[in-house]
């Protein structure tokens, strides 16, 4: 069991890399912003495995802290940063 | 094997393919909008499938319990920050993608 | 009487007393100075508290917590932290008085707190006998030094504070990233402890490396210095005078615990090239100091050139040489504490430091000139001063060491100083063609200043005291006395 | 190779670079973003190397704690002081050659 | 099968590495910063798979959340829309590498500086090869004096009880750093129109859980990972939410009742130290009949202060100041 959930967490964080590809490419500040919460739900996803697999519950509170955390800093995007993102990408 | 473990199997398997769903989406759909639409359903729906999956193995009812409020968060927030994310782009003009 | 002296546990108050007076100048601010000014006067009695205590009792280890190494964090008093304790009061005593007259009531409430934190930094860096802890206590001191600096609002002061803080914080990791390494080697963090278990590897020799290497770029020795002019002159004159007093002295202080506790004896290399390096700050930071066309620019590369002299020790090696570069370092600090004063004086009389327009400042401003003069006789090494002592001792090393060469460097580092200490002196009896409009110098600040002036040459008249001192506990190993 | 000497040799690699960065960049946020990136390797050869042996050394992991709250300590300050500097000015960047 | 845990770590690590050499070289600031966020998600699923989760909570609340929000929310002040004169590069892929720019110093200077940085990175890494393979740490010395500490969580323990005094400088560092951010006199941002519609109602739902998970860490600190640094962020978190949501402290609490609230972590911290010291010990020696308690209480007064502290730093400018408020 402890081997599936290794693969399964393996697999979400190839994902999370292939996803990367979208902050690099853009073209929008809100896309890059928005591949950042993907990561953070797969983050999520990835520390809920992990912690079946490692046998630690702990884990659980991170991937609390991690879906809590989250919406701040895309707030903190959209009531402060969008402007200047946007224009820094020269194109819409 | 038991049945609720392979039920468990499934659920997770399914929730992958959500993400992998999610995350094809990401990669080639046109326009943030669209984007934004395919990211924010498929992972969230995919994490809830994988819980559900965890749920199942989870040894108490407080750890199902966490699980659940996890879920939750994700998406409350989820769901927000999308919502949050498309309106700033229809304020700042950027024009959703026609065929 | 002595019983109830030695009942309270000096150490922290001396740590604790300045954070104390900082909190409470934060929660307070319009009753600030006189928080201010109390807490200075309470850790005064507590350094003397704990010299009283060092000098009957001996040497002090404190285990905070009472866990003790390596477990828990000790605190370490010998001769050499003692005397840096002492020099930090003192200059911070005259410091605060100045300060009262330098900053007005809106300054006033963000330079206390501030000054406070550092001074506590610099008590718990100078008392910490492990190496983690110093590295928080480093941080907190360059946090604070670079609070200060950007206290002179404006352009230039705000960017050199800026590359002050990335200097500052490289220099720490630098630094802990070597802790981490000694940490994983000897599972310890206390330097006692690592002074027994580590054993010349090349593990050590890299972590050593990195360390040093972070302290000199935090000591701004040459040709790590880059930032250190424009910070120190273009900071307020009281906070000028405490970075070249003692703020550059808390990380070579580390510098020589280390090299005396934890580096391995086979040392000869990086010896010789540490004082090839002070060698060549000795003569460049002079000679940019001759360049210079303001005042608090070549006090500040004269800071350099100073520096350079506290590395001679290093390919010495021997007490006397130890001696001789910590007696450079007590009477520099006093003395370039009282000529950055005698700077911020002179700024604030005719509203620049121009140096070709001091305008016979000598005849307006009598004091301030004759501290500068004073502290410029130290700097120089002429007797009867702090630094004429501290040069006869480190010329002394050098040719016990049969290294003559260093004793060259050393004369003509002194001569080179005393060509500018008599270009500024000169200009201070000239009349300036421009006319300047003047504004008075509060007494206090110039007296304050003229007192270290006139402790930097009583520092050559009364030696044997403060040598005595540093001697407590054998900070140098065993090896004969003077 | 094992996980954590593979860490730790990421930590370096993490170091290295965050180093070389800082020197490079002329951009002040830049130079902050690599002085953070420089202390997460140092961290993460901290904790790492603390995972050689089977027994968890919890003092690293505090150490680390410690060094994370001055981390943002640290960028608090630099941000506003670049943020300062960038009032003052103009730009976000150090003067190349200080004057005089 | 312990093969797959390693090709795990493995790829997280090339990753971050990656990412690394990627936030460093981009050419635009906001992609860096966005690439950081992802930086600090990444370091949070490496501390977990060292066995480090306190560094975890630690690191998916500052750095994963906050410091990602200070960076957005600086970076569009370092160059606000209007200013035409900051440089708009054209993105393309690739060309954002780290060989464009340089302050000083040509490409002969930049050949030696990457071969000097190549050395170095091999020495370390030789270094780090070379230690001995089995770790000399505490890990001992602190199981067998845990029983005494008031807490069985070992990094707890750690924390606020053997190195309890590095614990105390750090809060003097972290309130430092406060001192220093308001006497730099930043003008406060703009107050943004107070927030409606989802975001209000995203703060008004987030606020509260975000307030229960904290005092649900600093509880279980004692036993499990958490602790006064984690909860402590998490308050922060809650308040750099209000502030982005447009809610500012009233003028009425902007003296000195934020202020204590500012102080009162380290200041407690201090008192306890000493009042154990009065009473016959040493400095910060609790007795291990009250230690646990004597452990909350800091806790408890060093999570709000830490709260405080960090929403305070991510505002900038002192409240109360002109306009800002």
């Amino acid at each position: 069991m402890e081997v599936f959930y290794f693969a399964l967490a393996l697999f979400l964080l190839l994902n999370l890399i292939v996803g990367m590809w979208r902050v690099l490419r853009g073209p929008t500040a809100a896309d890059r912003m928005l591949t950042a919460q993907l990561f953070g739900t797969t983050s999520v996803a990835v520390l809920l495995l992990l912690a079946q697999a490692m046998e630690q519950p702990a884990l659980r509170d991170i991937a609390l802290l991690f879906a809590l955390l989250a919406a701040v800093t895309a707030v903190a995007f959209v009531r402060r940063a969008w402007p200047q993102a946007e224009r820094e990408d020269g194109n819409r | 094997m038991a049945i609720g473990e392979l039920l468990s199997i499934l659920l997770l398997l399914a929730g992958a393919v959500f993400f992998f769903a999610g995350t094809l989406g990401l990669l080639r759909f046109p326009d943030i909008y669209t984007r934004l639409h395919a990211l924010t359903k498929a992972d969230n729906v995919g994490l809830g499938l994988m819980v559900a999956g965890l749920a199942l193995q989870a040894d108490s009812m407080a750890a199902v319990g966490k699980l659940t409020v996890i879920w939750l968060l994700v998406l409350l927030a989820g769901a927000s920050v999308a919502h949050l994310i498309a309106a700033a782009a229809r304020q700042r003009g950027i024009v959703p993608w026609k065929r | 009487m002595s019983a109830l002296i030695f009942s309270i546990h000096w150490q922290v108050m001396v740590i604790l007393l300045p954070l104390a007076g900082a909190i409470a100048c934060f929660l307070w601010p319009r009753r600030a100075v006189l928080l201010a000014l109390s807490c200075a006067l309470g850790t005064t009695i507590a350094v003397i508290g704990l010299s009283w205590l060092v000098v009957v009792e001996g040497a002090q280890r404190y285990a905070v917590g009472g866990w003790g190494a390596p477990l828990g964090i000790d605190l370490y008093v010998d001769g050499l932290s003692l005397l840096m304790l002492i020099v930090t009061s003192v200059v911070g005593v005259a410091i605060s008085i100045y300060a009262n007259g330098y900053f007005d009531r809106s300054r006033a409430g963000e330079f206390w707190p501030l000054w406070l934190f550092l001074w506590g930094a610099l008590n718990a860096l100078f008392l910490s006998a492990d190496i983690f802890n110093l590295y928080i206590t480093l941080e907190l001191l360059g946090l604070a030094a670079v609070a200060l600096v950007a206290l002179a609002k404006g352009a230039q002061p705000l960017s050199s504070a800026m590359r002050y803080l990335l200097v500052t914080l490289l220099g720490s990791l630098l630094f802990l990233l070597g802790v981490a390494l000694l940490y994983h080697s000897a599972g310890s963090v206390d330097i006692a402890i690592l002074a027994e278990r580590l054993t010349a590897s090349s593990v050590v020799w890299i972590a050593l490396g990195l360390m040093v290497v972070g302290l000199l770029l935090k000591t701004a020795l040459f040709p790590l210095h880059f930032w250190l002019p424009q910070a120190h002159a273009s900071a307020p004159a009281p906070v000028s005078a405490l970075l070249s007093a003692l703020v550059v002295k808390a990380s070579f202080y580390i510098l020589i615990r280390l090299w005396l506790e934890i580096v391995p004896s086979n040392n000869f290399v990086l010896g010789q090239l540490l004082g090839l390096l002070g060698a060549a700050a000795l003569l460049w930071g002079n000679l940019q100091a001759l360049r210079q066309r303001r005042l608090k620019m070549l006090i500040a590369y004269s800071t350099v050139a100073q520096l350079g002299y506290l590395f001679l020790a290093f390919p010495l090696a021997n007490i006397i040489g130890w001696t001789g570069a910590l007696y450079m370092l007590l009477s520099h600090a006093i003395a370039k504490a009282a000529m950055f004063m005698a700077a911020g004086n002179i700024l604030r009389f005719g509203g620049h430091d121009s140096i070709t327009d001091l305008d016979r400042i000598v005849q307006r401003l009598p004091l301030t000139v004759t501290t500068f003069a004073l502290a410029g006789v130290s700097i120089m090494g002429l007797p009867p001063s702090g630094g004429f002592v501290a040069k006869w001792l480190l010329l002394e090393a050098a040719i016990r060491s049969a290294q003559w060469w260093w004793g060259v460097v050393l004369v003509l580092g002194g001569l080179l100083s005393a060509v500018w200490v008599f270009k500024v002196l000169g200009h201070a009896f000239t009349p300036s063609t421009v006319p300047h409009e003047v504004r008075a110098v509060p007494a206090s600040m110039e007296w304050s200043a003229l007192a270290l002036a006139l402790m930097a040459i009583a520092l050559g008249l009364f030696s044997s005291w403060p040598l005595a001192l540093m001697m407590i506990g054998r900070p140098f190993g065993d090896g004969g006395g003077l | 190779m094992t996980s954590p000497l593979l860490f730790a040799l990421v930590g370096i690699g993490l170091f290295t670079l965050g180093l070389y960065a800082v020197i490079v960049h002329p951009h002040l946020l830049r130079k902050i973003l690599a002085v953070n990136v420089m202390g997460s390797g140092v961290f993460l050869l901290l904790v790492a190397l603390a995972k050689r042996s089977n027994s968890v050394d919890p003092v690293p992991h505090a150490m680390v704690i410690t060094g994370i709250v001055v981390a943002i300590s640290a960028t608090a300050l630099a941000v506003t002081l670049m943020l300062r500097v960038k009032d003052e000015t103009g730009r976000a960047k150090l003067p190349e050659t200080p004057p005089e | 099968m312990t093969l797959l845990p390693l090709i795990f770590d493995g790829v997280l690590g090339f990753t971050l590495l990656w990412l690394a050499w990627q936030l460093l070289g981009s050419l635009a600031l906001f992609r860096a910063i966005v690439l950081f966020i992802a930086f600090g998600l990444l370091m949070a699923l490496i501390w977990v798979r060292l066995d480090a989760p306190d560094v975890a909570l630690a690191e998916a609340a500052i750095g994963a959340g906050l410091t990602g929000a200070l960076l957005l929310a600086a970076l569009a002040r370092v160059e606000p829309p209007g200013d035409e004169t900051a440089n708009l590069h054209p993105e393309k892929d690739g060309q954002g590498d780290i060989v464009s720019v340089t302050e000083g110093g040509g490409l002969p200077f930049r050949r030696w500086l990457v071969a000097l940085h190549l050395v170095l990175a091999c020495g370390l890494g030789y270094a780090v090869l070379s230690l001995p393979s089995a770790a000399p740490g505490l890990s001992e010395a602190v199981a067998n004096n845990l029983a005494l500490s008031g807490v069985s969580n070992p990094v707890t323990a750690v924390l606020l009880n053997f190195r309890a005094y590095d614990t105390l400088l750090e809060m003097g560092v972290l309130l430092l750093a406060l001192l220093a951010v308001w006497s730099l006199g930043r003008t406060p941002d703009a107050p943004a129109p107070a927030a409606g519609g989802v975001l209000a109602l995203l703060a008004r739902l987030l606020t509260p859980l975000l307030l229960l998970v904290a005092g649900y860490l600093l509880w279980v600190g004692g036993r499990a990972p958490g602790g006064a640094f984690q909860a402590g962020s998490l308050l922060g978190a809650a308040g750099v939410l209000l502030v982005l949501a447009g809610w500012r402290l009233g003028r009425r609490f902007a003296q000195l009742p934020l202020r204590i609230t500012l102080v009162v972590g380290l200041a407690l911290f201090m008192a306890v130290g000493l009042s154990v010291m009065l009473a016959g010990g040493r400095f910060l020696a609790y007795p291990p009949a009250s230690a646990g308690g004597l452990i909350l209480l800091i806790e408890a007064a060093a999570t709000l202060s830490i709260g405080m502290i960090l929403a305070a730093l991510f505002l900038g400018s002192r409240p109360g100041s002109r306009g800002g408020q």
